[in-house]
């Protein structure tokens, strides 16, 4: 029996994350549909003025995206918390953070990626220009990676509290607001022709996701030991 | 070699045990009784790092565990009350995975082989939410049968077996121990293994 | 020195510390306020932009400032607990959230009633604003998280790692005025030459002083009893006088 | 020992789930926290247009309002069926609509009626009129019991299935765009001036309420015994 | 009186057992036996009506279980392999509820006194989630003390118990059998009440 390497450890667990979503073929499939309801919802608590909805698009569509990751956070721990796999993961002879990263990617894969896909489509319906489109949909993949991973940090620190869902959302809402005001600022200045002021906001972004990507997964490993006491 | 030093622990308002010292060596067995709640379980979690000693040391070959970190799980196998396995997915998903987490690479092969020797032939395949309480714990058990990890901390490995699952569950603690393995476990169902000294460790 | 700063974090000790020291923040700052507020708003003239509303300043700015700065002081001492286990600076870093998330509170709703004269809206969606609103949003996941957990020794380093998450937070409030172009005015007090009236200038210094005595006392005061329900089954609590009565 | 009536029962299953609640002290303070920030984060993502958030308002209130409901909804029955409770529930020897009933409204009374406290202050947020706002009350007062009890079926239906937050929410949240569209057409009708529309907005609200009060804890109970099988 | 004729169960593909009948009347007690698998918490799951049989009649005196609905359960008490408890919620605060789903009032005294006959004094008022298993299991039991039930239906009742928690469990049933109750159970451990014939069903 071979021994595997830390890559192949990542590898695992991003590959049994997805098995379990795929064994529920309904996970990736619903975290979507989440995600055009809100976005569809809004125009009808609106009403149908096209200006306002244009206006309105690139923010909606990112709360949207927020929502339905905040959503889908609660069992990005929780479930391996309560049937002992966690308590396995911490033994695990390399490093927890490894192993968290690897659940934070695989979420982000189900619950972050489709959504991108999908935005487009969505933009559609609110009649953004192509550019526009092009750097709303650049804006989530930068951005909604950044969500998955503080995400895991509020997930970590809230694990097996009740009400956790939304002290949760409690946690996490404020710190990823930069997220979305990057986000959506992006959008806004291409429409408004500022293309340098775009740019600044997705290198913003990039910066964060890139910032994320160092320090998030050490952070909710300590997080996760904390709260295994 | 594990060494428990004047281990003390405490939760809530109740002092556990104190000035617990004891030292396991290679083939060595030992068992922790007690009454419910006497601290047996908060024991071997203390042995684990699940939980920090309110005062006392747990060395591994001389070095103290905290430092050792990943380098003292490498050595470790534990079986909590909790099964550590996935209900959505099957006996042999779950044991690849178990088997990974601890370092191992294992094939399909290899884990049906494993799922088949606790007993479990036919439902390797079967996703493990539908099998009964003792089949779930036999999957569980299976780890023991891939680590080369030293020394087993089991919590109530008998639970919900039945009496042919417990002579398997002796025979591979034999072994295991047959090759200088060392076991720490519980339980209140009478466990023995032939010719070995079973040492008992009281807490109350 | 060394031996008496480790004197001092002990509980024990700094709770007789602290009861000694509370009266004299608690004193000069009811003082101070009651000083600065009369330079505010009976020495100061009336500005020539924004009439007798602008006096709302006086107690705006200093919130606003001691929001921020309370909060990275809790960050501060929340970081020195999870680093350093010691049981003293977490209760400090407790002590301090109500307070910070008050004064967090205050910002906002001096600003808002500041805002209808100015702007014509309580509330606009602005950078400094919305920091400003994430910040009393941070006080309170911290405060919750630390009430959710039961285990006090948990909640602390739980808590402790949001604190010190979240103040990358408070350089966004400060920078937000320059950063974004919006409405909220940017800094008017520099170093170099100033725009304010001297009165101004100084009811604003009076009563920021006034607010960073009060914050100090009411930390000392909260932690003093943060202190004995922690310490509640020792031996030393059970032998204070006060506990006795 | 005596035995309890039915009343009796029906308050013994609310009181347990509100002590469950307020243990954690945090729990229903933060459904609020979520309701709060969700409401403010629209606005910026959108801009700070007042005419634009006044539009909004209405429309942003109830879909917060809705997601608040859906987001503590999975815990309404799950935690229950984890831990074996809810067999014992079905054991019971009184029907089990009843405690289903008292599920319900209990878990109104943590993630409903606080938001319908709290709207109020948020409506001023964004400007809107004195009628305007005590419509808005009147419709979440009427509409948020109708959103816990058809989540309730919702949360039934998807018991023990993994991903069942999302799922659940792609079941229910159709069925609750009705109550969304009444609750904000009332506002907007006031907004207009039509009383006579609002009032028909508010009555049809309000029959919503009493058909959910009859119906939904008995499908919830058809629902449970499926899922429980 | 428990009558139970031909019943069959199959879970997936695997059969588990058919043409099972038996009767118990008042005063008796029946031990399933069976290895892991063989079906006996899924007997016990369709006498309360958990799982539908694939055919075959329960009655209870005689009218069919599913018709009678609420009126067996009345006369039924569950314990399954989960304890049923609220991690949040006190031993006593528990006990109360339970008692109130079983249709029974009951104090803050009674529920007391009933817990600390399961020997859990001092830990009444704790959230049962820092109790250890065993006393969790033991929170869970203190049900028996209370109900007015005839049938107990008890799925492992001594899992993760000590010694002397299972003397008293066999002293509980002991008393209810005298009192002309009824009671089906299964174990892997071995469970004799004195002067009492066990009836054994065996499943394979
Ligand atoms: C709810 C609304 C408001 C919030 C949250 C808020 C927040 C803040 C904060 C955080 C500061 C400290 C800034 C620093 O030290 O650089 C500040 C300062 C200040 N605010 Fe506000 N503010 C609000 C509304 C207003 C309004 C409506 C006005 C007036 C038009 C105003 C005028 C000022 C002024 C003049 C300062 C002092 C800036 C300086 O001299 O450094 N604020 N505010
Ligand atoms: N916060 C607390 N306050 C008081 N007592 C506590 C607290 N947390 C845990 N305990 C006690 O600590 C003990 C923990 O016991 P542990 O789980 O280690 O027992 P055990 O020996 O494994 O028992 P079992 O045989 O039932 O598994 C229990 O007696 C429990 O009541
Ligand atoms: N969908 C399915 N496909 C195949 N087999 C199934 C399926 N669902 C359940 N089974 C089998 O049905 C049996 C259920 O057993 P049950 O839980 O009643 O056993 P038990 O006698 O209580 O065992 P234990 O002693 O382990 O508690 C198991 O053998 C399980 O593998
Ligand atoms: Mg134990
Ligand atoms: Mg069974």
């Amino acid at each position: 029996m071979n021994t595997l390497s830390v890559w192949q450890l990542l590898v695992l667990v991003v590959r049994r994350d997805l098995l379990l979503a795929m064994r529920r073929r309904a996970d990736v499939f619903t975290t979507l549909i989440f995600f055009v309801m809100v976005v569809s919802l809004f125009p009808l608590g609106v009403g149908s003025e096209m200006e306002l909805l244009r206006k309105m698009a690139p923010g909606v569509l990112w709360v949207a995206a927020l929502l339905a990751s905040m959503l889908s956070l609660g069992r990005l721990f929780s479930a391996d918390y309560v049937d002992g796999t966690l308590e396995q993961m911490m033994l695990a002879p390399q490093s927890l953070s490894i192993l968290v990263l690897g659940k934070m990617i695989a979420h982000w894969m189900v619950s972050g990626l489709p959504l991108v896909l999908i935005a487009p489509v969505l933009g559609i319906q609110f009649d953004l220009s192509a550019p526009a489109q092009g750097v709303l949909v650049l804006g989530l993949l930068l951005g909604t990676p950044v969500l998955s991973m503080i995400g895991g940090i509020g997930a970590a620190l809230t694990l097996g509290l009740r009400g956790g869902g939304v002290l949760l959302s409690l946690l996490v809402l404020p710190l990823c607001i930069p997220v979305l005001i990057f986000g959506t600022g992006a959008v806004y200045a291409i429409s408004a022709g500022l293309n340098g002021a775009m740019v600044s906001n997705l290198a913003l972004l990039a910066a964060m996701l890139m910032f994320s990507l160092v320090l998030t997964p050490w952070v909710s490993a300590q997080a996760l030991r904390i709260s295994m006491e | 070699m594990l060494e428990v030093s004047h281990l003390a622990c405490s939760r809530g308002d109740h002092r556990l045990f104190s000035d617990l010292s004891f030292v396991l060596e290679s083939g060595q067995i030992m068992q922790v009784q007690g009454e419910n709640g006497s601290g047996k379980t908060s024991l071997l979690r203390t042995l684990c790092g699940f939980l920090s000693p309110e005062s006392g040391k747990i060395l591994w070959d001389g070095t103290d565990m905290r430092e050792l970190a990943e380098d003292y799980f490498a050595n470790l196998l534990y079986l909590g009350h909790h099964n550590a396995i996935k209900d959505e997915l099957s006996g042999v998903e779950n044991l690849r995975i178990s088997a990974g987490l601890a370092g191992i690479a294992l094939d399909d092969k290899q884990a049906i082989a494993a799922l088949r020797r606790m007993g479990l032939k036919g439902r390797e395949r079967l996703p493990t939410k539908v099998l009964s309480q003792g089949q779930r714990r036999r999957v569980a058990l299976a780890r023991l049968l891939l680590g080369e990890a030293k020394l087993w901390v089991l919590d109530e490995p008998l639970a919900a077996l039945d009496v042919g699952a417990v002579e398997l569950v002796q025979t591979l603690i034999a072994e295991h121990l047959a090759r200088q393995g060392m076991v720490i476990f519980t339980t209140h169902q009478p466990l023995e293994i032939a010719g070995m000294e079973m040492r008992r460790l009281s807490l109350s | 020195m060394a031996i008496n700063w480790f004197k001092y974090s002990a509980p024990s000790t700094f709770y007789g510390l602290a009861g000694k020291l509370i009266p004299w923040f608690a004193l000069p700052a009811a003082v101070l306020f009651v000083i600065g507020l009369y330079i505010g708003f009976f020495v100061a003239p009336t500005d020539a932009v924004q009439g007798e509303a602008y006096r709302i300043i006086f107690i705006h700015v200093p919130a606003s400032i001691l929001s921020m700065f309370l909060y990275l002081i809790m960050a501060g001492y929340a970081a020195l607990g999870l680093i350093f286990n010691t049981r003293l600076s977490s209760m400090m870093a407790t002590a301090i959230a109500p307070t910070g998330a008050l004064f967090a509170f205050i910002s906002l709703w001096t600003g808002a009633l500041w805002g209808k004269p100015m702007w014509g809206a309580w509330w606009v969606w602005d950078a400094r604003l919305t920091s400003e609103l994430i910040l009393l949003f941070l006080y309170f996941g911290f405060i919750s998280l630390h009430a959710s957990i039961d285990d006090p020794r948990r909640a602390d380093r739980a808590a402790a790692l949001l604190a010190v998450v979240g103040s990358v937070n408070v350089p966004i409030i400060y920078f937000s005025v320059k950063w974004w172009n919006t409405l909220h005015q940017g800094s008017t007090i520099k170093f170099t030459g100033t725009s304010m009236h001297v009165a101004m200038q100084q009811a604003m210094f009076i009563t920021l002083v006034a607010c960073w005595l009060y914050a100090i006392a009411v930390a000392l005061t909260r932690v003093r009893s943060i202190i004995l329900e922690r310490e509640r089954h020792t031996k030393w609590v059970a032998d204070l006088a006060e506990v006795k009565a």
